[in-house]
């Protein structure tokens, strides 16, 4: 199987989809004759021309609001975020339009987006371009959220949102964008909603998705070696909807929970998934469910410390151990 | 990329079209009678379906929320909408029943969904405030100010991506010109040269606060600045209502450009239903309204004057109107309450779909 | 003591600040000349002038940014959201300027602003007019938030919010601000992050805030009187600052929870009092953690629905006895 | 209000000082030879700082994230800032290295914020494009395009508020326009007449997108949309930068009029250093712009025309300021990282103020 980088997955979802169907259309800043200011959507100007890849102004409400607009009409529009942080300008079009207009037309009307780009820490980009808002964005019925964390799943659930008839909120990470990973040659799809579990183990569950499952993979790893631990990795791949059965399945068989995730911790995604695993699974539990988020400030630039801020595979390891004390 | 705004808004600081001209404009002139008629019966449906809401909220306690009336208005709408060809696209604010009859919605669907009945043009969970019909081209009714300018630029860019001859009317208020999304959809709308014109109802205030208070600068000449046309319009004639829009609809039809237009109108009642009248504007200056611009008069006598309407057929459009009315007050006194199941319905295609479902897990959360 | 609505224990807690400090400041749109949307801020434009009440355009990005501005140089802008669900067109402001230039700046800038209006559901004006973001707003660091349930609370909370040096974010309810309740006649504070047992019981902890605890209230003496059920309510008053202490205190004694909210349910504020009850008084539980939120969809307009939407009296009691069940 | 543009918008579609006019103008030719060598001096250090910070980003890895450089638009943010009295205000986005310079703030803490030391002038907290010194009345260093605009607008409203005769620069670059924020914060400037200047930075691109492909019109005339004075200026050319700001800060500070003042600029470098440069423009374009309208050399030239300047002064000028930067990197080098338990610092007042705290409970959450 070929391996390919993150980005390149991504890309090819695009380019997959732009091919299939005439209706997709991608928009964004720089998506087109800059090739993309992480190169996500490079060469896909000169493929599939300027009237299906369109570089817009720095006006995220304005283009994001075009768009949902366009898809009532039946355009599909996948839109870049150049960062999810700009979601902020955006954000009365996401939640107002987006996610309300199917309901408050009683189902008239539907809203088949996908906005996409990178939500991360990690690059020392500051508090204004860190945000990571899969809590905020899943808070809101009538939108789906997706945060994968290889390259593969990149690819298979990006064709999968692109052609969901619900708008999809699709989180990529600046620090995976190198990552490499296998790719089948045929073309396939991930479905929405359906966990993964990247490892298997009988210890303790870590529920994690997006790079934390990285750092998780990679702390299980040493748990194994060095602690004679042995955990499960569940990679959620999508926040809403939300595949809770695996979760439940896996807190079945170890009893113990830890929740990783990047992501200021008040009111997170981790938060809902503890209320929801004590209780659908109170009996299940030996000990209180543990979890290790973000250092509760906005990102500091500091370069070294920014990596102390984040979830990182010395700090799981460290809540893991805890989590299983 | 021309960098001088078009010749049309260069002459547009004066009305677009003169009032006495717009009678003779080939879009009215050239008018059968039964449309003439059907521009005037329409403004009397706005009206007493209006009217007849307002009671029920008053009266009956029969509606909930907010109820933003659109009387003193109507020739904005009826003629904007009496333009509209197959590929040609509406959406506005909250204040949307004026342009949801004027698209030709069925007033017993929109009465009932003031009554919060299943009947509903949107099942009862949008309100006022969230009128929809798709399939008259009718995108709502919208509650955030100015959240709908750029999804009208979107209707615009669906209408050329898919290389149809339409355009988007784009309705906003004179307060609603001052939102950022406004102004981005101007600039994205202008650069790309999308068939949308913005409509500015210049009633003349934003809930209590007078135009002079909220926006520096007149509003459509904004357009300038984005190299966009513009015009303005007295919105009390509908018959220049028809032959200023007309003109720029064939201009985003035809060459795809878009332009700002400002009408200016007037509402009598308050911002709301619930709102209070008296901070902000006079008695007088209401009643001067009434008497001298209603837009209702002003076409009941052009159209007696033409001969298209006499005594009796006056009677008769309004009494059927007023019957159309309470008919609709029936239909949705009569009608189902949507119940706490109807909740969760509506929210995801794909849970209204379960047989086509591709994803999996919970969408829904308790 | 004085009996006096919600709306004005607000008014009368702007007023005495107008009056105590110069700088302090109140704008928003139609807070002067027609009174306020709901009457709040109600005669403060004739007593004040123009040059303290400012009535804005429809520009919340502009005018809300423009008080973080003014902050910065020592002003305090007390700034109305005519409705809360209107921050989604200024969550920029709000989220990187208000809540990060404290941080960004190390510490050199200070943003002494509140911003308030009323959050809530129940009087029909639909889904994008019925948003309740304490959450979004409560997962930013840098930020405080408040939900006053009765009149007594709304004053001295608001009065310490506008002499709190960071930005506090103070959410009212159109159905509690005709309300009444008694006020001293003597000036008072209520400290932001104290939260308020307003009722003891011993069979079940009921945390809660803003209008439910009104619910929470209702449903107690019925579970009282009915079911024999001994219900104590606490109110939670803030948000951030967090008062969990009284909440585990709570916990310790009736070892059973029941969270109510007015919150779409994907991680609510609810979600996070959860996890933190959870993992921090793991072993006083005797069983799951329960939780009554706004059922999960956007805001139905119908009324009689809307109000089954929303926690309500019969709601919170069925949850109730599910909880203790 | 007046519904027209002042007089001198109108007659701001030319440069409104022309280009050999400005060393005439009296806020250029009053100017003592002392400051004018410090105009030259500062443009030349905020040069040789960045040059030294793109070593230390490139060779060393000793600076992460992004750094957008201003090397090119030196006169700009150095005219501007040199007309600053105590009551006047700059905020700007995050390419901020040179009004941070221009207002005053020592070099040392600001390469130590981009090494993300503790030494920094944010502590390492904020980084290259959220530099602040509040002392020095200089606002940041902002991050989200436009998102510091209106805060601009409030540092004017608090100068007003506060009875003091002062003004606020709100600096933007051309892509920037096109925020919804800055439309809003436009119209507030000029309905309560602010003394705010917008100062549009226009270096031809936003990233890899030149101005006609983002922005529709002509960008500083937007301001006649709102009934705002506007003009255009060579921003290669220090003393057209001050004769034209002078006028306009004059305005802002005596009679509170707002004005948007485009600036036309060029940058040398990527938009940001990591970023390509080679898919939006030519090598040749970027060379012209070096050899003819280098803002230090213009000036350069001027001042030894003027015989401010002499060689060997230029020679100890550039020497001074490679030191100086070359001392800001080894204070860098030397300089402690902030610690894990620096992150929670800094958030509020009250956990930095811990004796002075009102509030209880929990402020942060883990
Ligand atoms: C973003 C936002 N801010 C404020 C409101 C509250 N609001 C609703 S209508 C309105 C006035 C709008 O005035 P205008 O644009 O002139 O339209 P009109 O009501 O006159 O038709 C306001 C302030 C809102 N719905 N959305
Ligand atoms: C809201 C938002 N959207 C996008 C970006 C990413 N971005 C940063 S700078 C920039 C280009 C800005 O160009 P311009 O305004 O011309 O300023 P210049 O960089 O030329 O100084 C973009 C798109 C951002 N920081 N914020
Ligand atoms: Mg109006
Ligand atoms: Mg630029």
């Amino acid at each position: 199987m070929p391996v390919i980088e993150y980005r390149e997955a991504i890309r090819d979802a695009l380019a997959e989809e732009l091919t299939r169907d005439a209706n997709v259309v991608v928009f964004g800043e720089e998506v087109g004759q800059f090739q993309g200011a992480y190169k996500v959507t490079k060469g896909l100007l000169e493929k599939f021309g300027p009237k299906r890849i369109v570089d817009t102004p720095i006006s995220e409400a304005g283009f994001i609001g075009m768009g949902i607009g366009a898809s009532m009409l039946g355009v599909r529009p996948v839109m870049e975020l150049m960062f999810w942080s700009f979601y902020s300008v955006a954000f009365d079009q996401i939640l107002n339009n987006a996610a309300n207009v199917r309901y408050m037309s009683g189902g008239q009307i539907n809203c088949p987006i996908v906005i996409r780009g990178p939500a991360n820490g990690g690059t020392n980009v500051g508090a204004t371009h860190s945000h990571t808002p899969e809590n905020v964005l899943a808070n809101h019925p009538g939108v789906k959220v997706v945060v994968p964390a290889t390259a593969y799943d990149a690819k298979g659930l990006l064709k999968s949102a692109i052609r969901d008839n619900d708008p999809v909120f699709f989180l990529e990470n600046t620090m995976l964008y190198g990552e490499k990973g296998e790719i089948p040659t045929e073309e396939y799809l991930i479905p929405l909603g359906k966990a993964d579990v990247k490892r298997e183990g009988t210890d303790l569950t870590i529920v994690t998705y997006g790079r934390c499952v990285l750092h998780s993979l990679a702390a299980a790893a040493l748990l194994e070696k060095e602690h004679d631990v042995s955990v499960e990795v569940v990679d959620l791949r999508c926040i809403r909807p939300l595949d809770i059965d695996t979760v439940l399945a896996s807190v079945a068989k170890t009893h113990r929970v830890l929740i990783v995730e990047e992501q200021k911790p008040f009111a997170s995604v981790g938060s809902q998934l503890a209320y929801m695993i004590q209780r659908e699974a109170f009996d299940e539990l030996d000990g209180p469910i543990h979890r290790l988020a973000t250092i509760d400030a906005p990102a500091i630039y500091s370069p070294p410390v920014e990596a102390e801020q984040l979830p990182n595979p010395q700090r799981v390891l460290k809540a893991a151990l805890a989590a299983v004390a | 990329m021309s960098k001088k705004p078009t010749a049309i808004a260069e002459k547009n600081s004066a009305p677009a079209v003169p009032a006495n001209d717009a009678a003779h404009a080939p879009i009215n002139a050239g008018l059968p009678r039964e449309e003439k008629i059907e521009l005037y019966r329409k403004m009397v449906r706005i009206r007493r379906f209006e009217e007849r809401s307002l009671q029920a909220y008053q009266k009956g306690g029969k509606i909930g929320g907010f109820l933003h009336l659109y009387i003193g208005q109507e020739a904005v709408a009826v003629g904007c909408c009496s333009l509209m060809g197959k590929h040609d696209h509406v959406i506005t604010a909250y204040r949307d029943h004026g342009h949801a009859i004027a698209v030709g919605m069925d007033t017993k669907p929109l009465m009932a969904e003031l009554y919060g009945k299943a009947t509903g043009c949107s099942k009862g969970k949008g309100g006022s405030m969230h009128y929809f019909d798709p399939t008259k081209n009718f995108w709502g009714g919208h509650g955030i100010v100015g959240g709908q300018i750029p999804l009208g630029v979107g209707l615009a860019y669906g209408v050329k991506y898919q290389g149809h001859k339409g355009a988007a009317m784009a309705f906003m208020g004179d307060g609603t010109v001052n939102q950022g999304a406004v102004h981005e959809a101007y600039n994205l709308a202008s650069l790309w040269q999308l068939p949308v014109i913005f409509v500015i109802e210049n009633n003349g205030y934003s809930m209590g606060t007078s135009q002079e208070r909220s926006s520096a600068g007149a509003l459509a000449k904004r357009a300038e600045g984005y190299d966009m046309a513009w015009g303005v319009c007295d919105g009390h004639d509908v018959y220049q209502v028809r032959a200023t829009m007309d003109k720029f609809l064939r201009l985003a039809r035809e060459e795809s450009k878009p332009a700002v237009i400002e009408i200016r109108t007037y509402r009598y009642r308050g911002h709301s239903v619930a709102d209070p009248d008296n901070t902000y504007r006079s008695k007088q200056e209401i009643e001067e309204y009434r008497r001298s611009k209603d837009p209702i008069q002003v076409f009941q006598n052009q159209l007696l004057t033409e001969r298209v309407l006499d005594e009796a057929l006056i009677e008769k459009i309004d009494a059927e109107a007023r019957a159309e009315a309470d008919a609709a007050a029936d239909f949705s006194e009569a009608s189902p309450f949507p119940t706490p199941d109807d909740i969760q319905k509506d929210v995801y295609w794909e849970t209204d779909n379960p047989t086509e479902r591709k994803s999996q897990g919970r969408l829904f959360f308790d």
